[in-house]
């Protein structure tokens, strides 16, 4: 394997992680405000389909994104009415809150536009154009550190900086900032959070609507960005590999920028090795695709066997019974 | 009146179940007739839907895709005096009428003009659900490319094993900037949703797709080098005109019979050089005279070339 | 002292739940231009208002059944069992391996046969998420989600390069053998001298499922590894306490879960299909988490949660079928069923809480 | 202390509901400024409600609440930090990864960004640490202090916040005799300074020694309010149940037979690494009762759940059990509890609500716990739910638990009524072991009596049994001989006839009054370094 192919491959794990990364740091912000959010696939398939929308009828890839934001936090919404205001059962909402995106996209796409759930194509502004930074073009020949500039870290969506730009944003929020410190405090004893003249409501809301914010940003940024328009179910399965991630990483989020890496890194190696010759036996393309899920539970067995959750994750907080 | 039923993938597959949903459209814009329609929601349902339109004396009754074959063989028998139409399947009946196919010819074509439209010498296919049926189109394509590049380099990819892999265009997209990346620079694409995905970040990479079943050249003009047009349409469009007057029996839409075709309109015009045109031309008619034998993936589960 | 009487928290809260949901689905019909009465009538007719759409009813509600026992098992053991998919497709490949291996002389040997060979693979694909749960301490909901997309690529892989036979196009094996063919409830009505549901597949499973309702009741409640199972799952500090093993009681709960979701197989693959395809499960494994739900964990509950399910599919696909309202409309009102059932439940119990006990300070 | 012009707290009718239990009824309050003020009652009195209501943790149904002579909503405890209320929970409020810096600050940080009010913390922290005597490490992980720290640490939660009035509930129920006496000099300090403190207790010992005023609360009424000065244990304990209780236990002298558990050299590293116990030797004979004093903490609980066949997760063992002459394996699946009660050892666990019971059983089928192997339970393969439910029944009535209703789940039981099913299912199989840990800790005295009752009916019917508490007076009332734990150890053994408190005291504190001498026997603040895994707290 060659440089320039590595460098192909590291490109394309970038763009095919930024919507994991998102996600995983959207379910970061739920889950360690203790609430578990399986729903990251349904906010992302929803903010995907209101983003589609909006950009075509408006034409601008901005409003699209504002209207994905909108359309996950309408979700995350409801997943926090359902598990903070009426301390439903989580997992439960969250499984509801799949089926509701992956049902109603395609009845209120094939309402609007007639064309069984798909959106038109977006083109021109409607789309997240690619970004070329400063000097690309100039540092290209130099070796090295030209093509990686060039290939790897230019020429991406604004929405993959800014997904990177979260890891620290959101590192910095939770350890350093009042906000954070509570947000940790919540989802590890809330009690301690009440007593001390803290809403646990509010920030537990708080933690869930900017779950649904950032899902709004991977959802737009499948729609808008890196393809062009909504296709049902579009999603994938990619929320819940976002999940696996952030079990992976320990919610932690330098941690989900590694494991939300790897897993892109995985899918671009098998989409540039669909059969893998070992020699004695070809892989066959099946195991290939099946490969990130087995990886997933091969590490949640191995490694993170013993992952902590934030201790009062799952649980409502009940005052009086 | 007639009657057409799609099957799981629904009528807005921009796949064989759209173009059939076109021809119908085209005989009811013709005739002013009316027709029936119904999608499919469960496998279960195959059966009850064919027998309730089959009551309610729709005639001829039309249906897409292989998978009604083992219930239409079931049921028909108890119709007699209803025509029945399958697409993309043979089920002997006396009242049924089987319309077949020929991809491979198809994409035999597809992979001529792809050799001869690519600059690097390296193609690429991109399926679907990794299934026979989109190996036929593989097989085909890589058939035609080899036939006229024997040194050429052919990079196949699938999108998935689920059904999920009909609608990613996210992996479409990436599928092909990976293949791109390894030289590709005519891509063929045969995996319904994840297909848009495709073409559209072919157009994005600046290289060149081609689409399939229906004509998707429009989708991005100057960019699509053409489709592999299945007739689909063509063939509801003639099942509903004949009526309850429809032919029983196998009817193969080949490439003789205008079943399968490269599409060629405006919008690809000046991507199809002459010595393109030239070679599809010739081929199609070795094809037809019999001259060249494609081979159809599916009757053996192979492909003789790589 | 209770907060509100038994029937109130088993009957009306599932029930308000359920007129909010259907509500909401109403608006939900509305929104995209559809008349919800008209759309009502359509379903009632086309499911419940024939013998012919009983005959469907019943055969989804039979799927639904086991799906639905599957979660209420693992539930009461504490575990979430989120693969009933998975496993289910599983119990397909069970089903067809057992079916076609031997020549069958009568569906009365091969049923159990199947039946045996259906749970056997279900129960292995459940083992290793509740091993790695025993064990390793991997979140059982994660790893049956991943056991989902693993069993669909797995099958995939099977059917198309094992099961299938050559010159097929299909990704499906090869039919099963008429000797092997269950009997439909509509022959065993003929038997018995009347015309009913003709060339409905709902068949003889349906009974099978109806004795699952059965033992899994006298499991749950009547049986040392029911008591012990509930226990666990109720508090697994006290559990261990008891000398109650977590591991035996995970793997056991999940074992039992796993061979539940795989029988759905005889329904679907073996009594309707007669052979096994691709996505033959079409989302059953899902829908028994809303069964599960719905029928607050009890397997007559489960029953009754199936049927309305079964309805809701079989009037959903006439709907689908005879009007413009595309069939996600069913995922959205499932997707609302769970929703107000599970999640949302407390929607409707606190305010019921409170009405009985301000009615028992009156009273009293 | 004279007291000033209008009272620091006055509660006027205050109620509150939860559901069906009515848990504060009408209830009226007065705390003079810079008392000390007890609140004594049975459990489920209301005490914890009543306080939680004051802290704004709990909004009353109806009543008023005066401050310092003025009526203040308390609408959230952020409004009670305002009026200068500061509340130490029974069950502490922490979060067990934050340092006791974090812990400090959290929700009283002074902006936005954490630092400025860290920085500013660890300052505040330094001079009450000097002022009152309250040493904490405050880059210390909650989770790594003993239970005497942490209460500490909420202490600090509430000064740091400049608590006028300091409301402890039930602080010493964690505590060594000799913490418990730190502990009552910072009041004491904080009193001086004019701080007003509320303390919940059970103990009437702590109440006639601090207190200044005293309330007894009894089934959600406020029943008296007393001068301590002019009231006396025995009046107090009679206002807190409505009748007369004995405070002593009548226990005829012990006959000892033949040896029934033997325990040789047992060691135990927990999945951390830590070795909680260090080598324990102990041996019960039948019809005596062994008592077990010392600090929560110490090895106590580890050695229960050894003996009882569920050492947690990932222990490694080593050493020797044996049961009337029959080693016990220590490993493998013939060491769970269900082989113990096979062999004959009855275990009412420490926390009966998280162990004991499953919560969400109705009573019936939580007499079965743990016996639902049983013979006489089973019907071929079937379990026999009408026997489980006579058998219950017969329970229900003998031990006079309320409601008697075998249908009622667990949950829905008063505390004391709970620790009564527990007690009734272990001792009515008539184990030649029991194994009894905090058997009356939350339960109230009337319950109490009954089980100390139980305990010595089952020594004098031959039956060893082995008590763990962490309450002196229980220990020193029910048993025959005393062992006092300490790091994992058996400091020393002592005969119940003529053991004292203070020599008690001293082994609970690891010192062995034989080898030093008397004077310097009770350090200041003893808590053993290790003791990470906490109390019950
Ligand atoms: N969480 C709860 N939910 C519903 N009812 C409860 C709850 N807790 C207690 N109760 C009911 O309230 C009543 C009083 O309980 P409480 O714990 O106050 O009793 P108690 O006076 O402490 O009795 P004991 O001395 O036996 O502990 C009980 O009879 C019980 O049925
Ligand atoms: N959050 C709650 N929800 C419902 N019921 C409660 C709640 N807290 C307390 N109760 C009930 O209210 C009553 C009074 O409880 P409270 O905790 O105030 O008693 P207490 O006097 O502090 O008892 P203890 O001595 O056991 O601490 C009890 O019956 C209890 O079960
Ligand atoms: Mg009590
Ligand atoms: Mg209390």
């Amino acid at each position: 394997m060659d440089f320039a192919t590595v460098i192909q491959i590291l490109d394309s794990a970038v763009r095919l992680m930024t919507p994991l990364l998102l996600a995983c740091l959207a379910g970061l912000y739920s889950e360690r405000a203790g609430v578990f959010d399986i729903g990251l696939e349904g906010k992302m398939l929803m903010a995907a389909f209101t983003s589609a929308s909006v950009a075509y009828a408006t034409g601008s890839a901005w409003l699209g994104l504002l209207a994905g934001i909108a359309g996950a936090a309408a979700m995350a919404g409801l997943h926090g009415l359902a598990s903070i205001s009426f301390r439903g059962n989580q997992l439960i909402s969250g499984v509801a809150i799949n089926f509701l995106a992956s049902g109603l996209t395609v009845l209120l796409g094939q309402k609007i536009f007639g064309l069984g759930g798909r959106t038109p194509s977006l083109s021109g502004a409607a789309r997240f154009g690619e970004i070329t930074l400063p000097f690309a073009d100039s540092l290209r020949p130099v070796p090295v550190i030209g093509p990686v500039y060039a290939e790897l870290i230019s020429g991406h969506t604004i929405l993959v900086y800014i997904a990177f730009a979260m890891v620290p944003l959101t590192w910095w929020v939770l350890y350093r900032t009042r906000f954070g410190l509570r947000l940790r405090a919540v989802g590890e004893n809330p009690a301690s959070v009440d007593t001390a003249g803290v809403s646990v409501t509010r920030l537990r809301f708080a933690a869930v609507m900017i779950c649904g914010v950032l899902c709004g940003l991977a959802g737009a940024y499948l729609a808008t960005g890196i393809s062009a328009g909504f296709v049902k179910e579009m999603t994938a399965g990619r929320g819940f590999i976002a999940l696996a991630a952030l079990i992976f990483a320990k919610w932690r989020p330098w941690s989900a920028l590694f494991a939300t890496f790897l897993f892109g890194l995985m899918e671009a190696v098998a989409n540039r090795f669909p059969n893998l010759d070992l020699g004695v036996v070809t892989v066959p393309s099946m195991f290939m695709n099946a490969l990130p899920y087995i990886l997933t539970v091969i590490i949640l067995a191995g490694f993170v066997g013993r992952a902590i959750p934030p201790r009062a994750g799952g649980e409502p907080y009940v005052k009086e019974r | 009146d007639p009657a057409l039923i799609f099957d799981l993938g629904g009528k807005f597959d921009k796949s064989f179940n759209e173009a059939a949903y076109n021809g119908a459209e085209r005989w009811k814009a013709e005739t002013g007739g009316t027709y029936k329609e119904l999608e499919m929601q469960s496998e279960a349902q195959r059966e009850q839907a064919l027998r309730r339109l089959a009551q309610s004396g729709a005639n001829p009754i039309v249906m897409t895709g292989f998978a009604f074959g083992e219930v239409l063989a079931k049921i028909a028998p108890d119709y007699p005096d209803t025509k029945f139409v399958i697409i993309d399947m043979v089920v002997e009946q006396p009242n049924v009428q089987s319309v077949v196919f020929t991809e491979e010819q198809g994409s035999y074509l597809a992979g001529v003009a792809a050799a001869l439209a690519s600059k690097s010498g390296t193609v690429g296919f991109i399926g679907g659900m990794d299934i026979p049926l989109i190996h036929k189109f593989e097989c085909g394509y890589a058939q035609g490319f080899k036939a006229t590049r024997p040194d050429g380099k052919l990079i196949i990819n699938y999108t998935g094993t689920t059904p999920a892999a009909w609608n990613d265009p996210v992996k479409g997209g990436e599928l092909l900037k990976a293949q791109v990346s390894q030289g590709a620079d005519v891509v063929y694409a045969a995996a319904g949703g994840t297909g848009i995905g495709v073409l559209q970040a072919a157009a994005d990479a600046g290289v060149l797709s081609i689409g399939v079943d229906s004509n998707q050249n429009h989708l991005h003009p100057g960019q699509v080098l053409t489709s592999m047009v299945k007739g689909v349409d063509v063939s509801v469009y003639e099942a509903f005109k004949a009526g309850t007057e429809v032919e029983p029996g196998v009817r193969v839409m080949d490439l003789a019979s205008g079943g399968v075709s490269l599409a060629m309109d405006d919008n690809n015009k000046p991507l199809i050089s002459d010595e393109i045109a030239t070679a599809v031309d010739a081929a199609a008619q070795a094809i037809e005279s019999g001259g060249i034998k494609v081979h159809d993936y599916m009757t053996d589960n192979t492909c003789p070339v790589q | 002292m209770e907060r509100m009487p038994k029937w109130a928290d088993v009957i009306l809260t599932p029930l308000i739940s359920l007129v909010l949901a259907f509500g909401i689905s109403a608006l939900v019909i509305l929104a995209i231009g559809e008349d919800p009465v008209e759309a009502l009538k359509v379903m009632v007719q086309g499911a419940l208002g024939s013998s012919y759409g009983w005959g469907f009813t019943l055969y989804y509600t039979t799927n639904f059944i086991f799906t639905g026992l599957a979660v209420m098992v693992a539930y009461h053991a504490g575990l979430f069992n989120i693969g009933g998919e998975g496993q289910a497709a599983l119990g397909g490949l069970g089903v067809a391996l057992v079916v076609l291996a031997l020549p069958w002389p009568h569906w009365a040997f091969a049923l159990p046969a199947a039946a045996v060979g259906a749970a056997l693979f279900g129960a292995l694909w459940a083992l290793i998420p509740a091993w790695l749960q025993a064990r390793r301490g991997s979140h059982i909901v994660i790893t049956t989600i991943m056991f989902n997309f693993i069993a669909a690529a797995l099958l995939n892989y099977v059917l198309v390069n094992l099961l299938r036979p050559v010159g097929s196009m299909d990704p499906a094996s090869a039919r099963f053998p008429a000797a092997a063919h269950l009997p439909k409830l509509s022959d065993m009505a003929l038997g018995l001298g009347f015309e009913w549901g003709r060339n409905t597949p709902a068949n003889v499973t349906f009974f099978v499922a109806i004795a699952a309702c059965l033992l899994v009741w006298l499991l749950i409640w009547h049986t040392r590894p029911g008591y012990e199972i509930r226990a666990f799952g109720k508090s697994e500090q006290a559990a261990l306490y008891a000398g109650i093993s977590p591991v035996r009681i995970t793997v056991l709960a999940m074992l039992v879960s796993g061979a539940l979701a795989g029988l759905m197989a005889i329904n679907n693959v073996m009594g309707e299909a007669e052979r096994l395809m691709l996505n033959a499960v079409e989302g059953a494994g899902f829908i028994g988490i809303a069964v599960a739900l719905m029928g607050r964990n009890h397997p007559f509950g489960v029953f009754l949660a199936a049927l309305l399910f079964g309805f809701l599919y079989q009037g959903g696909g006439e709907l689908a079928l005879w009007t413009s309202i595309p069939r996600e409309l069913i995922v959205v009102i499932q997707a609302l069923v769970i929703l107000f059932t599970g999640a949302l439940d407390n929607m409707v119990r606190m305010p019921l809480e409170r009405l009985f006990t301000a009615l028992r300070r009156k009273g009293a | 202390m004279t007291a000033a012009p209008a009272p620091a707290i006055e509660l006027r009718g205050i109620s509150k509901a939860f559901g069906p239990v009515q848990a504060n009824k009408d209830i009226d309050l007065v705390v003079r400024r810079g008392t000390i003020h007890g609140i004594i009652g049975e459990n489920g009195a209301g005490k914890s409600t009543l306080m939680s209501i004051l802290y704004g943790f709990y909004r009353p149904d109806t009543g008023e609440i005066q401050i310092g002579g003025q009526p203040v909503a308390i609408a959230d405890s952020q409004a009670a930090i305002r009026a200068g209320i500061g509340m130490v929970f029974q069950h502490f409020k922490l979060v067990q990864n934050f340092t006791v810096l974090e812990n400090v600050i959290l929700g009283a940080e002074d902006g936005g960004l954490l630092h400025p009010s860290l920085a500013r913390a660890r300052g505040t922290l330094k001079r009450l640490a000097a002022e009152y005597g309250l040493q904490v490490d405050p880059d210390a992980l909650v989770e790594e202090l003993s239970v005497g720290h942490q209460q500490r640490v909420e202490i600090l939660k509430a000064l740091y916040r400049q608590a006028d009035i300091l409301i402890l509930d039930e602080p010493t129920g964690v505590l060594t005799p000799a913490e418990a006496d730190h502990l009552f000099r910072i009041l004491r300090g904080l009193k001086d300074e004019g701080k007003t403190i509320i303390l919940i207790t059970h103990k009437l010992r702590e109440i006639m020694e601090i207190t200044d005023n005293v309330s007894v609360m009894r089934r959600g009424e406020m029943v008296a309010s007393v001068k301590t000065a002019e009231t006396s244990p025995t009046e107090l304990a009679k206002l807190m149940v409505g009748r007369k209780v004995l405070l002593r236990v009548e226990k005829p002298p012990a006959r000892p037979g033949a040896p029934v558990l033997e325990v040789r050299g047992l060691r135990m590293v927990d999945a951390e690494g830590v070795e909680r116990l260090r080598g324990i030797d102990l041996e019960i004979r039948a019809g005596e009762i062994l008592g077990i004093a010392g600090v929560a903490g110490n090895g106590q609980t580890q050695l229960l759940e050894i003996l009882g066949g569920f050492p947690e997760a990932g222990a490694k063992l080593q050493g020797e059990i044996r049961l009337n002459g029959r080693p016990l394996p220590l490993h493998g699946p013939e060491a769970d509890g269900r082989a113990r009660r096979r062999a004959g050892i009855g275990h009412v666990p420490e926390d009966r609500q998280a162990e004991g019971l499953i919560m969400d059983f109705t009573a019936w089928e939580n007499t079965a716990f743990g016996y639902h192997h049983a013979p006489e339970f089973q019907r071929g393969p079937l379990m026999d739910n009408a026997a489980i439910r006579a058998d219950a029944m017969a329970k229900i009535e003998r031990f006079d638990i309320r409601p008697p209703d075998p249908d009622l789940t667990a949950r829905n039981f008063s505390g004391g009524n709970q620790q009564k099913i527990v007690v009734a299912r272990e001792v009515e199989r008539n184990p030649d072991l029991l194994l009894i840990g905090q058997p009356t800790r939350g339960v109230d005295i009337g319950a109490i009596e009954f089980i100390h009752k139980r305990i010595l009916a089952l020594r004098d019917a031959g039956k060893a049994v082995l008590l763990v508490s962490v309450e002196l007076d229980e220990i020193m009332a029910l048993s025959d001989r005393i062992a006092v734990m300490f790091d994992g150890r058996v400091m020393g053994e002592r005969p119940a006839e003529g053991a004292t408190t203070g020599d008690l005291g001293c082994l609970m504190a690891g010192v062995d009054p034989a080898l030093t001498p008397p004077e310097a026997a009770i350090p200041p603040a003893a808590a053993p370094a290790t003791d990470a895994g906490g109390g019950a707290g």
